[in-house]
């Protein structure tokens, strides 16, 4: 339908050898989403090379993890990755829950289905939003924000609060679903795929955003292993891999969902316009699991037996439980000796496994492309820090 | 104006000198309030486009004081020049960005026969005077002494060059329809009518946009390029946010800082106007119907009109800006060298074969 | 001289050390820039970690910080008049948060935004790494607690500071109190990335003039 | 040349398809809640600043414990051997993250967060950090017209809770049958 | 694929000396002598059977010393464990594989080489626990400013009272305006 815009060279646009400028972007940089610092080496407006700095954000994440007990860290792993914090809660009681040998009641798995893909969608939003914003276009950003709002409400009715909310606790979830509370998913889905289809005509195939982002960081299926790139970048690469189906936790093998992959619509499979695709993609996919979880929720407990929040106690042994976040993989792993305590509380963060290919696919790019290529991988620096 | 010139004119020197302050003044009156108007347009324009409000609070109703307020916190900040600035360049430079865009209002006939000066070049001197606004630029870049002010002026250089090249050409193709340079006779030819018409009548050529199929792609081409002219997006790439911190001005505050300010907002407002008098018919409210404009009631009319026709234009440009992303720099060279100019000067042989041929009463068929 | 001095503003911008009387007009023209100064309040884009998303979320479409004039969020901190601190900041980044506030011109104000800006918040205890509360190095005019406050806590921060400059006396003698932030110093930090271009930025690179 | 008109082609129909929806909802009604005049309606259980029911309250420090951020400061003096009284009960907002935990553990529900609307939402708002040192059992950061609320509040629960007691009465059995609807109730009528 | 099927899997190929199992009340690992870490570690990486492309995450602990509460024998040795998660995303498998390092001087060849995604992974470990990881290309700390002393995530770690001029303790708040 649209232009595939042709592959550019990098080489094509070095002839002249000027003398390099180095260029700190960041730590305060409006498009470093938050504070990465990226140390660049510009040949004028080429990038020749590029150092990720990080670590602006570290808040001793994985300290705080093996001094408080199980239950207090849960409050914790929101704000690591805080655009997806019921993920996050979701991740680390899982495998809490993995070693305490908890069964969870079925409401509960449901309830914690629904609140992790809304969660999804809304960081996918952000996640669409400020790379328009990246790209200089702002309307997007807001129109996100408009239905990410809608999102918060909903969440904030079940648990209070807009960002952090603590909400999927060990055994189970804090709070049974509010009267109305489902009836107000459906109705906010259905007013939800418009407004995507909206955005698809304002953004997605906006001749320039295309421009701006086929071919530009283009991220190949090797290069994405090698960097141990999981999530949407992986996809967005052309593997079909994603945790809910090929390592499934919670009760994702209960929905029918696809797996959207990068298959170079408007320029290489793996560029930048690819994983943002995959990023629109999976919010439909959401969607579908969300009205499946909808359709099938039965009645019933919400948090699991004998889960006691003073007294609560994993067994020893080490586990690792990886999650799909909406930036990839994330993975808790943890070791306890038995305890209300773990001995070590290991966050895999998919972001900061990301971040590190930027070394490899900044170099060569653009100023404006090297903007793009870090908003396509959707990094969070509460993660990549911790 | 030009009445009044004349008047004082007999007086001698020193009332010319007089008059020519006073024009200077009625000028600067009107780019001090314009960006008022312009920044709060802008501000509630893009709010609605985003479905929010906007500024409200401000000056009660829908927050109309709002830029008086920016302009007052801005006049009573702090005026950092960094150590390792250029101080003399440093200090100039907004100035010399500021007069560009404000000495293009010279020639500017804002009703029929309403100017300061009537140049016989009229459409040549804004095309040259606004980009010594360009180089204000270069030295505010230059002098700020960092990295990302260097790269926007640079960015603004580039991309200025480029795009006079366009919005030359795309000028000529009206030029070549009206043989003459001097806006007021622009104008003129869009209402020319028959010797004895009324105070209605039906002109003979009408608009310039809708004069030939050559002129509307030509009205086109213009308005694309102002957009670069004035740094709006897509094409905001000196001042790119998200790339170049603040681009050209990041080390700017205060007063300084609004000078760029002004600038933009005037050399928006330059633009459009020059685009209305060009293409949409200047005072003249329909296509093909023109009015007579010899009173001063009408001229006052008229001027409303045309005033009308330059803010719809600065809001189209707004209602773009809140639309598009940006374009990479290279992606606004190319545009400007591959596309924009090659149309021009393809537009600029039409209209030439197309005048030549004599065909400029039945539009379309070239 | 203290290692960190805090130029009144006023101080700067007049060189009258606000000992005109206390006259009727000149109150009217201090209303008048206080009028300016609180309903113009720009923020800078500068957001470290959650909260950041919550004061995008006061910038968006549901609250709207435009409203009351500060919704133009500036990238650069030297057309800035807010600096939001967002989020925690620790010790690699206290000096960049320093920094960025001597670049901002006076008058600047600033909003400790979230529990972790304003003491430290979740992380008082095991944070090892983390500045418990940014008023150690840098003078805060409102703290705004929550984490992350709601965004009309937000506002209500920023209403807040309206008032509290509104109160002020620019020009006018009146009684006036002079935040002490003496001996508080904050140097360079090394980080990863060995440049010397990169890492020997003078903490403070600019100079007032009026 | 077939992609070089078509790059403009395109360019032009995006741009104005893209146009289109900025005007689309440029028609469509603001979702601005115009803040201090209009207000966000608070879901149940929205977490704000707590409130503390003395009455009802028995001093087991489970919240005090249960705190992973250890924010709350509690101190009860013994008199009587089984009647207490209250020395201190601070909640440092300094450090508090809203986590909802000091509400679950408490075995009495006396414990809540606040969502009234209206000003004493945001009352923490300040200049001075020390302020947020909170005294729960005075609740400082309440505006005149907002303490006169609470005290109409109290008095309402006063007599809520003696119809309570006196039903609680007639039917011992049925005290805490539903857990969650109990809660809501209370979070709904103690609203200080 | 399990953790021990790959143990015979490398068994078989002929990699699997010194390699045990170690079988935890949860998750099994494999036991690998430091000394022949890069060697399995190519081997999971290129045997075809095996195919471990990915490497998920590097974890560096701080075993104390444990003693049984009746016997006072040492039941675990003070030292430190470095824990590689690797993932064949053809075979759909994840495997850890163990390496124990001494407090006094852990050092272990890096694995960077093969895995690139290990190598902030490993300077990580490094930052926080201390291991040194022989042949990496940028050793240096990631999270922590490059002039940090001590290790975090050790056991006997003693949080700093201030870094570079700036307290890190917990003041009361500062004297008021």
């Amino acid at each position: 339908m649209a232009a595939t815009v042709e592959a550019r060279p990098p080489d094509k646009y070095v002839d002249v050898r000027t003398q390099e400028l180095q260029i700190n972007m960041g730590p305060q940089h409006p498009a470093t989403h938050g504070v990465l610092r990226v140390a660049i080496w510009a040949d004028g407006e080429i990038v020749t090379r590029a150092e990720p700095d990080i670590g602006y954000l570290h808040r001793c994440a994985e300290k705080i993890g093996e001094s408080v007990t199980h239950i207090q860290y849960v409050p914790y792993t929101d704000r690591y990755d805080y655009l997806a914090a019921m993920n996050n809660n979701l991740g680390y009681c899982l495998a809490v829950e993995k070693l305490a040998e908890l069964e969870i009641p079925e409401r509960a798995e449901y309830v914690r289905v629904i609140v992790s893909e809304l969660n999804r969608i809304a960081s996918h939003l952000m996640a669409i939003g400020t790379y328009g914003l990246d790209l200089g276009a702002f309307t997007p950003f807001f129109y996100a924000f408009r239905e990410r709002e809608e999102i918060l409400r909903i969440l904030e009715w079940i648990c209070g609060a807009r960002l952090t909310y603590n909400f999927i606790r060990i055994g189970g979830v804090m709070r049974d679903c509010p009267e109305g509370w489902l009836e107000d998913i459906t109705r906010f889905l259905d007013y939800f795929e418009p407004r995507l289809e909206e955005m698809n005509e304002l953004l997605t195939h906006n001749h320039i955003f295309v421009n701006r982002t086929a071919n530009i960081g283009v991220v190949s299926l090797e290069q994405a292993v090698k960097y141990g790139l999981t999530g949407p970048n992986l996809r967005g690469s052309g593997m079909r891999w994603d945790l809910r189906r090929d390592d499934p936790y919670s009760i994702y093998d209960r929905f029918e969902f696809d797996i959207p992959i990068g298959t170079g619509i408007k320029g290489t499979v793996g560029d930048c316009w690819d994983r943002y695709w995959v990023r629109i993609l999976e919010m439909g996919e959401s969607v579908r699991i969300i009205r499946q979880a909808l359709d099938q929720i039965p009645d019933g407990e919400i948090m699991a037996k004998g889960v006691r929040h003073l007294a609560f106690k994993c067994k020893a042994g080490e586990s690792y439980q990886a999650v799909e976040n909406p930036r990839g993989e994330l993975g808790y792993y943890l070791i306890s000796e038995g305890g209300q305590i773990s001995y070590r509380s290991r966050i895999r963060a998919p972001s900061f496994c990301h971040l590190s290919i930027l070394e490899e696919i900044l170099p060569g790019s653009m100023f404006g492309d090297a903007v793009a290529i870090i908003g396509s991988i959707d990094i969070v620096l509460g993660e990549v820090d911790r | 104006m030009e009445r009044l010139v004349g008047a004082l004119e007999g007086l001698g020197e020193s009332a010319f000198a007089l008059s020519l302050l006073m024009c200077a003044g009625v000028v600067l009156g009107f780019v001090g309030i314009w960006p008022l108007f312009a920044v709060w347009l802008e501000r509630k324009a893009s709010a609605d486009f985003q479905s929010r409000l906007g500024p409200m609070y401000v000056g009660g109703f829908h927050g109309w004081l709002q830029t008086l307020a920016d302009g007052i916190k801005l006049a009573f900040k702090e005026d950092l020049i960094p150590a390792q600035a250029n101080r003399v360049l440093f200090w100039i430079a907004p100035a010399v960005a500021f007069c560009g865009a404000f000495a293009t209002m010279v020639v500017i006939p804002i009703a029929q026969g309403v100017e300061i000066v009537n140049l016989d070049i009229g459409i040549f001197f804004i095309l040259a005077i606004s980009s010594v606004g360009t180089i204000g630029v270069v030295m505010a870049g230059w002098a700020s002494n960092n990295k990302w002010s260097l790269y926007g002026a640079v960015r603004e250089a580039a991309q200025l060059v480029s795009y006079e090249i366009p919005i030359a050409l795309s000028l000529m193709i009206p030029i070549i329809a009206v043989g003459n340079l001097r806006l007021g006779h622009i104008v003129g030819f869009q209402c020319a009518g028959p010797e004895d018409a009324g105070f209605v009548y039906l002109s003979h050529h009408g608009w310039l946009l809708f004069y030939s199929p050559w002129t509307l792609a030509a009205g086109l081409i213009y308005f694309v390029a102002s957009l670069a002219e004035c740094k709006r997006a897509p094409f905001d790439l000196p001042e790119a946010e998200s790339e170049l911190v603040s681009g050209f001005h990041t080390e700017y505050s205060g007063l300084r800082f609004s000078f760029f300010f002004l600038e933009e907002y005037v050399f928006m407002f330059v633009v459009s106007i020059v685009g209305a008098l060009v293409f949409l018919g200047g005072w003249q409210p329909l296509p093909f119907v023109s009015f007579q404009f010899d009173n001063p009631l009408m001229k006052l009319i008229g001027a409303g009109i045309l005033l009308g026709k330059a803010v719809f234009l600065v809001w189209v440009q707004i209602w773009l800006r809140w639309t598009l992303p940006r374009l990479r720099v290279d992606q606004v060279m190319t545009m400007g060298y591959k596309y924009l100019t090659p149309l021009a000067m393809l537009t600029l042989m039409g209209m030439a074969l197309y005048q030549y041929w004599g065909c400029r009463y039945i539009p379309g068929i070239l | 001289m203290g290692l960190y001095e805090r130029n009144h503003p006023d101080v700067m911008m007049f060189k009258l050390e606000r000992n005109l009387p206390d006259m009727g007009l000149l109150r009217v023209a201090d209303t008048v820039i206080n009028w300016g100064r609180s309903s113009s309040l720009w923020p800078m884009t500068f957001g470290i970690a959650c909260c950041a998303i919550e004061m995008m979320a006061v910038g968006a479409s549901k609250f709207d910080m435009d409203r009351f004039g500060a919704g133009a969020f500036r990238a650069t901190p030297r057309q800035a008049d807010l600096m939001i601190v967002a989020g925690t900041v620790n010790a690699k980044m206290a000096e960049v948060v320093k920094r960025l506030y001597d670049q901002m011109p006076e008058p600047k104000y600033v909003m400790a935004m979230g529990a972790c800006t304003v003491g430290g918040g979740p992380y008082w205890k095991h944070g090892y790494n983390v500045v418990k509360g940014i008023d150690k190095f840098v003078p805060v005019d409102v703290h705004v607690p929550g984490c992350p406050p709601r965004p009309e806590a937000i506002l209500e921060g920023i209403r807040f500071l309206q008032r509290k400059i509104m109160a002020r006396r620019v020009l006018t003698r009146g009684e006036h109190h002079t935040p002490d932030f003496t001996g508080v110093s904050v140097s360079p930090g090394t980080t990863g990335i060995q440049d010397p271009q990169l890492n020997t930025a003078p903490a403070v690179p600019t100079e007032a003039t009026s | 040349m077939f992609t070089y008109m078509r790059n403009v082609v395109d360019s032009l129909r995006t741009t104005v398809k893209g146009m289109q929806v900025t005007w689309k909802n440029l028609r469509r009604p603001e979702t601005t809640v115009e803040y201090p005049e209009q207000l966000v309606p608070l879901p149940e259980g929205y977490r704000g600043i707590h409130t503390l029911d003395t009455d009802i309250c028995i001093y087991c420090f489970q919240c005090a414990k249960i705190c992973p951020v250890d924010c709350i400061e509690m101190r009860a003096e013994r008199v009587e051997k089984k009647f207490l009284s209250w020395e201190v009960f601070n909640i440092d907002y300094n450090k508090c993250l809203f986590c909802d935990l000091c509400i679950e553990v408490c075995p009495k529900d006396c414990i809540h967060m606040d969502k009234r609307d209206g000003s004493a939402k945001f009352a923490l708002i300040t200049d001075d950090r020390s302020t947020l040192n909170l005294d729960i059992l005075e609740y400082k950061g309440l505006s005149e017209a907002d303490k006169v609320a609470v005290v109409k509040v109290r008095e309402e629960n006063a007599k809520k809770a003696a119809e309570k007691a006196k039903a609680a009465a007639e039917k011992k059995a049925a005290a805490d049958k539903d857990e969650s609807e109990d809660k809501k109730d209370k979070a709904d009528d103690s609203g200080k | 694929m399990n953790t021990q099927e790959i143990l015979e899997t490398l068994n078989k190929d002929g990699v699997g000396q010194g390699i045990t199992l170690f079988e935890g009340p949860k998750d099994p690992a494999l036991v690998i002598p430091a000394d022949r870490l890069v060697g399995v570690c190519e081997h999971l990486k290129s045997a075809p059977s095996l195919q471990f492309d990915q490497c998920i995450l590097v974890t560096g602990t701080h075993m104390t010393e444990i003693r049984d509460k009746k016997t006072k024998e040492v039941t675990r040795a003070e030292g430190i464990e470095v824990i590689y998660h690797v993932r064949s995303l053809r075979h759909r498998a994840l495997v850890a594989l163990k390496v124990h390092l001494s407090l006094e001087d852990p050092r272990v060849s890096s694995v960077a080489s093969i895995w690139p995604a290990a190598d902030w992974h490993e300077r990580e470990t490094y930052d926080m626990v201390g291991v040194v990881f022989e042949g990496h290309p940028n050793l240096k700390r990631i999270l922590l400013p490059q002039d940090w002393e001590g290790f975090p995530l050790r056991k006997d770690y003693e949080f700093p009272k201030e870094y570079r001029g700036i307290s890190l303790e917990v003041d009361p708040p500062w004297p008021q305006q």
